[in-house]
């Protein structure tokens, strides 16, 4: 009598990896249309490039994808990136003098980095939660403050890290484990820690609970405003994560660092398959929609177009033909 | 039988506003001359919207299009600075395009144009054609240290005149936003007696304000880079812009064409090249009026 | 003679605004025994209910637990105190499994969730309440009996010292409705005090211990078990005596409206073939998943569907609710919630929706469509505190009422009902009985789905059964009877088929 | 805790007026600010400034209330409108030597970018409803796409309209009737059409049931992907609309026209009201966001601040405190 109306939704609980299967299909078919328009594409240079450069959005975009999950969304990851990066360069320079290069003033301009993106994102889920403003708002707001903070204390240019200090920092971008970039493996680490969190512990299940319907969340005693406030703050952390994997590659910060980031980890959320209206999460969806995102643009690279002015063009047509086939795998799954 | 190719990659900033926009025509044209005049030349462009991807760009060349030679146009100094140094310790042929890196002796060949000459030919413009006490108005770019180059060197080259800046805001080297910035300049203010636009796409949203205004007698207007409509009404000796200052974005060309000799010829050429600013007056807007390019 | 209260209201009133809805409520419910709360609708019912488990606050009055005044501020924290609700809406988050939402705010496991064993807790309690709903299933996928058994299911794996429920059997079957109470009665054994209320007052004389009637937010009556009859009982509630509920069949059949031929809605309805005719009411009996409410919604467009359908022998595409309200048809939803009502607007909005066309080119008058209220309002006797009033905010009937007056705004020649009077309080479902009834002695045709036996034997000139997804039988005039619906529900009637062909 | 929920609808429902008090409000506080820092504000200059200035962003505005009401998103608008403004200015190019400087010149470049606005519109809203992606990708697709197809239509520069054409369309931005300027009056009609049609037409209905929930719409006969894709068109209008009006400006297109008009629309639209999830739309708030919106650059400009590294600091801290307001002030109402 009823298995007939249950056997249908079931298979796409049981195996998520399945129902990842249209987002997956998508990027398989990129890296062949790479492979065949450049030999080079294979090579673990390109590939280790390519990885190493969608840590950033993606370490962003896995936060990104527990926010969006509990129904809510930020604008401001991009500048908030910008901000840290200022805010800890200027401190490790700071700190210099009476600090030396070395280690300790790495881990100090790391602590800053993480301390920032913990305050920016309480800020944003604090206006969120307590003033009870529309994420869309608050974070266009501060996305405003941020980058406005960052160009003025860059003085309208550019931020740069002590040169030495630089030398000492930039292994944790160019270097690695084992022959594997360091922003992969954490970008890895990020990647595996929030598909369990948002699988396997109660904080991704009440982000998914508050996402679907946050009055029954708040019935079944599931503090609301407080998971809501982790999203954030979990954002902003790894906002900080992110831009101490940055700044070694790059060395300096100004008012157009991580510029239209926000958008670049939402699409990336949104194609990997979680709900922009909340309540369904996959961070094994997002992952794959960041590397569709870099290996758009590397296939791009690799290939000579008709004009340099289509490269929007082509990016925008292959990503809304990524999500039509992830839909229509989907459906016929 | 030929031999091996030589592949230049080409890295600048997209076209987002006319200048670039004006470099990324020069780049293509220059870009399918000598691809005609030279055949055993090739060349990879790509154009980047934002820091991080020409950075990534720059890897992308080294990775999988095996370049022989980089043309680089950094959209930021700093953050340029090591990859392209990566890409000289790889062994290739360097070439920088007017903004320098943020370390000496990275590049083979360094081809600008002059940021500081940019705002103090403009800046003496105005020192020697306002009497002490005149009120002006600047619209400065997007914050960037460039834009704070020629800012100060417009500043520097004024001082001691007795001018007066009564306002300075961002443009955004946006028409649109320009406009606006002039028409609120417009309103706070009742007497201006010269702008500086510092750029050409900002100056024609200036010149807009002001003539909805109906205050087209009392000021005149200097913008930047040497646009072809701009040129062509100092051509035409518009009273409201008495000149313009260069900074073309065909600089471009020079630094592909030298840097393209390099593969061609036995003789390389090393060095730096500075496009000096100079002054387009209704003399010698001729020269520097290019009907065909889209600038 | 019983135990002391567990838990007590004294003199509670509770105001929405300026609108005073409870006056003065004394209430107590005491260990191992089931108290029914019954009241017409709107009386303030689930707002006692509410009250009670920590959802509301009251304006004045106590709270009492235990005889202290109650611990808690929140239904979480009445929870946690043993005090659970069966919520009359539902209260299950939709995008959730149902192992997720029974186990929601109190997952196991430590650091990271003990999946197995979730899963088997939820297979254990579903097992005990025998329903075959899969534990992975995701709510929204789910039809309404599902989510209410789930709903149950949840509330028994909370260990309550007091069990408030709030119409838990309104979209329930029998043999649903039988599992609830054999639950019902287990827990009061087990000395949990309980509280329920119904509109199916022969659940009230065969559960409660003691009855508290309810009328416009003030207790009229107490009793204990024995004291009131059914008849009683409506009387109390309504405060004047109520004729049987069920009108005189006297329909004059006309010619054939709509004939359906080898009907599929995929993946569930097979082969279903019927004629309707004009001023003929047509029962469809069935289990919960059946395939009833699929037929009913493949009829009128609202899913992909093959076959022949003719209406007045003219073979018709009804692709969508438009085409089908163009062909004189319309459906009443199951679903009230999230296919009938849009919560979130007023009365009027709703009413309207689905023929706006008819209250002004270009321009909506606002003036016809506050005449229609009026009329729907006094029509079917929409008790609300406010015109302008969210929808959400009306008694559950109350919404039932409205959805009612939407279905049938149109004017349709055939109408679908699924589950007409669910959460309707018995003076209401007369006139909702006469209403059909007029309906099809104007020449109109009805088909009415429902898992109330006595509705579908009282209201019904014909009687389809079906099963897993077709027709398993067909009855009619004398042969509809209860023992023979069942037959045919159950499948064990031998003549089945034969009654198939028969049709 | 329920009962602020109930009282709240009824006011809102019968006095719109009443309850778009909250943005009014910051608006009015905005103007005396305005006002108090500098004397010309208030000039009939400014104000005429500032009103024309916003008519473009407002009247997309008004467009995308209807596509956010039915639970929609539109990121393209911006592209769209530079994409628009190229075509009609080649077309109308194009059309100078066959149909000479004049009126039937003018229309016909009207009509071309009414046109292109309807086959962009009814492009993303085909996207939207018949292959049944997500708005946020599709339209960020598009938005690629329109803005790749300008930059390349302009070849990497300026599309300027032929000088003479120009001096006869002026007028169109720059004069107007009884002393109004021409998009201040488009504008005002487009925002009460816009109001009558969310509060008093079967479309606007529609589209706020379809918000608030599509199944219950789908069930009352609503043809919730018909009502879709018209907001879609609806708003693609608007914007060619917002064009007709834009072009005799500047007399140009780039590939930076428009640039960030999506942003500013849809933060107008969610700063008036609307709810950004939908079912519930209200075309007067979003007038009301549009003009708190133009008027902060404008006080920017007339004030002499700190720095004007600052500004935008100081927008999103305006923007976020005018929301607080208006929510402050919807729930003690
Ligand atoms: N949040 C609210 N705001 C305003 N009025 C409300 C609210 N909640 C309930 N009411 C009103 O209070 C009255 C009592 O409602 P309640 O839901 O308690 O009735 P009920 O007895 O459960 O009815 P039913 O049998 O129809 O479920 C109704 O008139 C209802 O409209
Ligand atoms: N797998 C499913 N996915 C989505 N909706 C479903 C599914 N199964 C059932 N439903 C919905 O549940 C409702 C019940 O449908 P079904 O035909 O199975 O039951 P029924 O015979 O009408 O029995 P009852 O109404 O008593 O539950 C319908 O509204 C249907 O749309
Ligand atoms: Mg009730
Ligand atoms: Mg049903």
């Amino acid at each position: 009598m009823a298995d007939q109306a249950v056997s249908r939704p079931a298979s796409s609980f049981r195996l998520p990896s399945l129902s990842a299967l249209g987002p997956l299909l998508a990027l398989i078919l990129l890296v062949a249309l790479g492979a065949f328009l450049n030999d080079n594409f294979l090579s673990q240079g390109n590939i280790t490039n390519v990885l190493a450069r969608s840590a950033f959005i993606g370490m962003i975009a896995v936060g990104m994808t527990f926010v969006i999950t509990s129904g809510g969304l930020d604008l401001s990851v991009g500048s908030m990136a910008a901000f840290i990066a200022g805010v800890m360069i200027l401190a490790m320079n700071a700190l210099l003098p009476s600090m030396g290069v070395g280690v300790p003033l790495i881990l100090a301009g790391m602590g800053v980095a993480l301390a920032v993106g913990l305050a920016a994102g309480l800020a944003n889920g604090l206006l969120v939660t307590r003033a009870g403003i529309e994420p869309f708002i608050v974070t266009l707001g501060t996305m405003g403050i941020f980058r406005s903070l960052v160009t003025w204390l860059a003085d309208g240019g550019t931020i740069s890290l002590d040169f030495a200090v630089r030398q000492l920092y930039r292994p944790v971008y160019y270097s690695g484990l084992f022959g594997i970039a360091w922003p992969i493996l954490v970008f890895a680490l990020v990647a595996i820690a929030g598909q369990v969190a948002m699988r396997h512990t109660r904080f991704g299940r009440y982000c998914e609970a508050i996402g679907s319907n946050d009055k029954v969340a708040r019935y079944s005693a599931v503090s609301v405003e407080g998971v809501r406030l982790a999203t954030y703050v979990l954002l902003g952390l790894l906002v900080g994560l992110a831009t101490i994997m940055y700044v070694p590659r790059l060395g300096s910060a100004s008012g157009s660092t991580g510029m239209l980031w926000e958008l670049e980890a939402i699409a990336a959320v949104i194609i990997g398959g979680t709900a922009l209206k909340g309540g369904y999460g996959r961070v094994w969806g997002t992952v794959v929609g960041v590397l569709i995102l870099s290996l758009i643009d590397n296939i791009l690279n690799l290939a000579d177009l008709v004009s340099p002015y289509l490269n929007g063009a082509i990016q925008g047509v292959i990503i809304v033909l990524a999500v039509v086939l992830q839909r229509g795998k989907k459906s016929s799954a | 039988a030929q031999g091996k190719k030589a592949v230049i990659g080409v890295s600048i900033p997209s076209a987002t506003h006319g200048f670039m926009g004006g470099l990324n025509w020069h780049a293509q044209e220059t870009i399918k001359r000598l691809k005609a005049t030279y055949p055993n030349l090739d060349f990879v462009l790509a154009t980047a919207g934002a820091v991080g991807k020409q950075v990534n760009d720059i890897e992308d060349m080294m990775a999988t299009r095996n370049i022989d030679a980089l043309v680089v146009l950094p959209f930021e100094s700093e953050p340029l600075t090591s990859p392209v140094k990566a890409v000289k310790d790889a062994g290739k042929w360097v070439t920088v395009v007017d903004r320098g890196l943020s370390q000496e002796g990275i590049e083979d060949l360094y081809v600008a144009g002059d940021n500081t000459a940019f705002g103090r030919v403009a800046g003496e413009y105005f020192k020697a054609n306002l009497k002490s006490g005149a009120k002006i108005v600047v619209l400065r770019g997007i914050p960037t240290t460039l834009d704070n180059e020629r800012v100060d060197a417009f500043r520097k080259a004024i001082d001691g005149s007795g001018i007066e800046i009564l306002d300075m805001q961002h443009g955004n080297w946006n028409r649109d936003k320009a406009f606006s910035v002039m028409q609120d300049y417009l309103s706070k203010h009742k007497k201006i007696d010269a702008v500086w636009a510092a750029d050409d796409d900002m100056a024609i949203g200036v010149l807009e304000a002001i003539s909805q205004s109906g205050r087209q007698k009392e000021m005149w207007v200097v913008g930047g880079a040497g646009m072809k409509e701009i040129v062509k009404r100092i051509m035409d000796k518009d009273p409201q812009l008495p000149v313009d200052v260069t900074y073309p974005p065909a600089l471009i060309s020079t630094a592909l064409e030298i840097t393209a000799l390099r593969f061609v010829s036995d003789t390389p050429v090393y060095g730096r090249f500075i496009i000096g600013s100079t002054l387009i007056t209704p003399a010698n807007a001729a020269q520097f009026y290019f009907p065909n390019s889209p600038f | 003679m019983t135990a002391a209260p567990v838990l007590e209201l004294r003199d509670v009133r509770k105001s929405f605004g300026p609108i005073e809805i409870l006056h003065g409520i004394d209430f107590a419910l005491h260990p191992g025994e089931v108290h029914a709360l019954i009241g017409e609708n709107g009386a303030g019912k689930s707002t006692i209910m509410k009250i009670l488990g920590g959802f509301l606050e009251p304006t004045s009055g106590q709270v009492l637990l235990d005889g202290r005044p109650a611990p808690y501020a929140s239904g979480a924290e009445a929870e946690a105190a043993g005090v659970v609700v069966i919520h009359q809406e539902f209260n299950l988050a939709p995008d959730l499994t149902v192992t997720e939402n029974i186990w929601l705010g109190r997952e196991l496991g430590r650091v990271f969730l003990d999946h197995k064993a979730m899963r088997a807790g939820t297979q254990a309690l579903l097992d005990q309440l025998d329903t075959h709903i899969s534990p992975e299933a995701r709510i929204a996928d789910l039809p309404v009996s599902d989510r209410q058994m789930v709903e149950i299911a949840k509330a028994l794996s909370r260990k309550a010292r007091v069990l408030i429920m709030d119409e838990p059997s309104a979209v329930l079957t029998q043999r649903e409705v039988e599992i609830l109470f054999r639950q019902i009665d287990r827990l009061r054994e087990q000395g949990v005090a309980l509280l329920y209320t119904s509109h199916r007052l022969e659940e009230v004389t065969r559960l409660a211990d003691r009855i508290t009637v309810l009328r416009d937010g003030a207790v009229v009556r107490r009793a204990l078990r024995g004291e009131l009859t059914e008849d009683g009982m409506a009387t109390a509630m309504v405060g004047r005596d109520l004729q049987d509920i069920y009108p005189e069949r006297r329909h004059s059949m006309g010619e054939v409206a709509l004939e359906v031929r080898g009907f599929h809605v995929p993946p569930l309805v097979h082969d279903v073939s019927f004629t309707l005719r004009r001023g003929e009411v047509l029962g469809i009996s069935g289990l919960v998943g059946s395939g009833r409410t699929e037929l009913a919604e493949g009829l009128v467009g609202l899913r992909p569907a093959t076959g022949d359908v003719r209406r007045n022998g003219v073979a018709v595409h009804i692709r969508s609710v438009r085409d089908a309200a163009h062909h004189g048809m319309a459906y009443l939803t199951e679903d009230r919630k999230e296919r009938g009502l849009l919560l979130d607007k007023t009365l009027r909005e709703n009413l309207t929706l689905s023929t706006l066309p008819r209250f002004g080119t270009p321009f909506i008058s606002d003036a016809r469509e506050e005449t229609a209220l009026t009329e729907a309002i006094g029509e079917f006797d929409i008790r609300a505190p406010r015109r302008d009033m969210k929808v959400g905010n009306l008694s559950g009937g109350n919404q039932q009422k409205l959805l009612l007056a939407k279905t049938l705004l149109p004017d349709p020649e055939i109408v679908i009902i699924d589950e007409p009077t669910r959460g309707i309080d018995v003076g209401t479902k007369s006139q909702i009985y006469a209403f059909i009834n007029e309906l099809a002695s104007e020449g109109r045709s009805v088909i009415v789905i429902s898992s109330d036996m006595p509705e579908i034997l009282g209201l019904s000139d014909r009687v389809l059964v079906m099963r897993q997804g077709r027709l398993a039988g067909e009855l009619e005039g004398e042969r509809i009877s209860e023992t023979n619906v069942v037959r045919l529900v159950m499948g064990t009637s031998e003549g089945a088929n034969g009654e198939a062909a028969h049709g």
